[in-house]
């Protein structure tokens, strides 16, 4: 398995696609994220893992979404998310909202291949009165307990930011083991990655229990800094100041459109870094 | 006053902790003040076990952002804190806005995992610095996680109590109301219920909310800030006046 | 945290114990079941997650045991395991057959904290028929489909052999994630390990994955080679000479009286080595 | 004959791999001829990949033991291979035992996951090499895992064939059915009904197996062994005459 370009890579997704992305926390591909927003992806139905950040906020601020179905939007410290509430309060995109486990669950139905998974919590609150997708029922162990099902979810592409694929394709996670749980759970899986290793982690038993296994990732590209303003485990730390400027600057839509031509058109290298 | 008001909410929050025997307490980010009351419990020396949610070294979970609510859903988690957008008279939350869903008016971030922790902790404490009756209102606009729930729906737990920059509420989940338990100095019932969208117990006399002593105050301001300044960098330059080596 | 003795560790599984054991290519501490034979456990009920190997029939053997849940028990290439199949002709133990992921999934259910979980397969398994505890529900998503749903099981014991303790009681068990899961689903979890590490694997970027948070683990106690003759990841190989040797001699009773006499009894040392 | 039978069943078995396009084959420990036979396609230029479940070094699961099942749910197993102490005419498997629930008469090791991979996987060979009234009995005494499924029961896939140490059987799921495709060298249509306790299908002529060729041979004896030395010492060591070094 060999790298494709970021180019290449944000071209594969159609527009429409239902793209899983991890939030802040959880190595998000924000340079996959800004690759998209250069091809002029339109339609997407996002999916929070279960929040959404930052790479979700440019996304909504240049077009590229339809619907965000997530537990939260947020920028963490620097607050909520600019382009998402204002996209919102426009009627540009749709939110279905969940809650954290609930997204954990639908993926984990759909990574054992059952069609619905049960959940505790829930009832009483009007997430579930807003979800005729989630089913009530009672349990049919007889113990007269009311408790939520939950469909299995199927994105059609999830897209994180590894740390490195080695000569195989295997990608190298550590502990962020919800970006396994996303790419068994997604039709394709998408990763960026600092670099390529010549080595197979699989046959390394220090390397192993971080790896996901090239048989669910469907293609990798190199992408320096690719979660950039995110961490990524000890290689590099939260960028707050980047933050705390986008969420300044994209308070307005025209402050939004600055931001973007400096931060994702005016150079990929730059982009990149 | 020689302290701060963060720091009387940090110390009235480890009173609460300890009021009842607790195991293994899970912070969440935005939540410098609880992480600091747990953190004062820790070094009093109760035998707490905490997880710190986005502590980014360290990050105490091997399994992915599910272990957290995997853990609770165990009945591993004995304490969790949640705040809300909007908190009503029977302890429901609104962490989704104000207006028809999916919140028209204000938008929240969301519920993140309100909607499960609230059931599935041993108890909750709800802690919201702002107290006023935008906040405490008669009935949140959406409800991301009720305060009680009907019978059938299992549930291991409750709020235990609601902490605000000006008083301290107990909440009842048998009648599915609060009760004053203290106020903050410089308030009285009187300017409680002025500040409150909902209506409240009291039972009897209010007592003033304790102050920390010298030795909480010592500790909050030297090892507890130690242990918080990774973390929150931004609380600790503000309250404790410290600033993180570069 | 700090170690305790094996023994202490054996006498603290109570006569009766609903007892979780991973079988020879998992980590089991064939130590703690040694120990168990010395201190004399009566009606254990052993479930083998998914399958049960070596540790399962030798305390089969010693009279240890009133039943077992389980997907299989078989010595590997040394082929039937001895003495699980002697007690069971002899109507010594009762045996509740099961599926590899049925078990794995009604263990996730205790790991979630639902009350059950749905597999697909089983329907027309004589092994669904002979389980009144499992249910057969059609899906409430109006799909018309047939699907088995299992009870969550919540062992009283887990116990298996780690890699090793850090200073904190965390413990390493590589790409072994099945022990936790395990450890999760468990009402308590005690773990053999090789040596104790002054570190914090969770501190460690590189061992986090591979690590299960001591907030799991009930004790854990020092024993070297204590999972064999099974391997243990890339510290050693499996003894596929001393499963022979005991599969031979296991195929009476006294051969098996005589084998545990030397192999457990004789001296803990040589035991443990 | 200038090959072993385990030779002509490993040719035999890679054949049926090749006759269905295969991105993704696993393979238990037991099997060491199904595991020939795959690595017989990759070396053969098929960009096939393995899961080597009982692999000590590069163990492809990095989840656990629940992996391959979760995969195998998921629809990225194409072919997964299955035995039985009893295989029945339905395709039925028993590895539970002869006589009453749960093996009175013999007992056998036990159904592993067959109660699910025979339904989850793409499509599922079935092999054993005795092949004797005994084994292929006209009704299974326990069904680990059944031939065909009732409607509205998920389902991906059934038996593809039955390959023993006599011939090739395959698999009609829709009349529920064996239909003999081929008798290995020195068997006869009749000596196969012979030995065979259920009834089965005989379209037309039925051919010889197809004898493996040199090239096969080579490729088997050389780079294939080099693969399966440290997985199957023993079987390399009867079948190649290869021991593995020290």
């Amino acid at each position: 398995m060999t790298p494709i370009s970021l180019e290449a890579m944000a071209a594969s997704v159609p527009d429409g696609a239902l793209l899983a992305l991890p939030p802040d926390n959880s190595l998000p591909s924000v340079a996959l994220a800004k690759a998209l927003i250069r091809r002029g992806a339109r339609n997407l139905r996002l999916l929070g893992v279960p929040v959404s950040g930052f790479a979700t906020d440019i996304l909504i601020g240049a077009g590229c979404v339809a619907s965000v179905q997530t537990s939260a939007v947020s920028l963490g410290e620097a607050g909520f998310a600019p382009r998402f509430t204002a996209a919102l309060k426009a009627g540009k995109i749709t939110i279905q909202d969940a809650t954290c486990p609930a997204i954990h669950t639908m993926l984990q139905a759909s990574e054992k291949g059952v069609p619905f998974m049960p959940l505790r919590g829930l009832i009483g609150s009007d997430i579930l009165a807003n979800r005729p997708d989630w089913r009530v029922v009672e349990s049919p162990f007889g113990t007269g307990e009311k408790i939520v099902l939950l469909p299995a979810l199927n994105p059609d592409v999830a897209a994180f930011h590894g740390v490195m694929a080695d000569s195989h394709g295997n990608i190298y996670v550590g502990r962020r083991r919800e970006c396994a749980t996303l790419a068994h759970a997604s039709k394709r899986a998408l990763v960026t990655v600092e670099r390529v290793i010549e080595a197979n982690f699989l046959e390394d038993e220090r390397m192993a229990p971080g790896t996901i296994n090239a048989t669910y990732i469907s293609a990798f590209a190199i992408a320096a800094r690719g979660a950039r303003p995110a961490a990524l485990l000890d290689e590099y730390g939260f960028d707050a100041d980047y933050v705390a400027t986008y969420a300044r600057a994209a308070k307005t839509d025209a402050g939004f459109a600055d931001w973007c031509a400096e931060h994702v058109f005016e150079s990929q290298a730059v982009a990149a870094e | 006053m020689n302290y701060r008001p963060e720091e009387l909410l940090a110390v009235t929050l480890a009173k609460l902790i300890r009021a009842v025997p607790t195991a293994h307490i899970a912070v969440g980010a935005a939540s410098p003040i609880p992480a600091a009351a747990c953190w004062l419990v820790v070094k009093q020396g109760d035998p707490v076990r905490l997880s710190l949610l986005h502590k980014r070294s360290g990050n105490p979970f091997t399994e992915g952002t599910r272990e957290l609510f995997d853990l609770t859903g165990q009945g591993r988690i004995d304490l969790f804190f949640l705040g809300g957008g909007e908190i009503d008279g029977q302890a429901n939350l609104n962490l989704i806005g104000t207006g028809g869903w999916p919140g028209r008016e204000v938008r929240f971030p969301g519920s993140f995992g309100s909607a499960f922790m609230y059931f599935m902790a041993g108890r909750t404490i709800l802690f919201r610095e702002e107290h006023s009756p935008r906040v405490l209102v008669k009935q949140v606009a959406n409800i991301s996680a009720p305060g009680i729930s009907e019978a059938g729906v299992f549930r291991r737990g409750h709020a235990q109590a609601l902490v605000t920059g000006r008083c301290v509420f107990a909440f009842h989940p048998d009648r599915g109301r609060f009760s004053l338990a203290s106020v903050h100095p410089g308030e009285t019932v009187q300017s409680i219920r002025d500040m409150t969208g909902f209506d409240f117990d009291v039972d009897g006399d209010v007592p003033e909310t304790t102050p920390p002593t010298d030795a909480e105050l010592a500790l909050l301001r030297s090892t507890i800030c130690d242990e918080m300044l990774e973390t929150y960098p931004d609380f600790c330059a503000r309250v404790f006046n410290r600033k993180q080596a570069a």
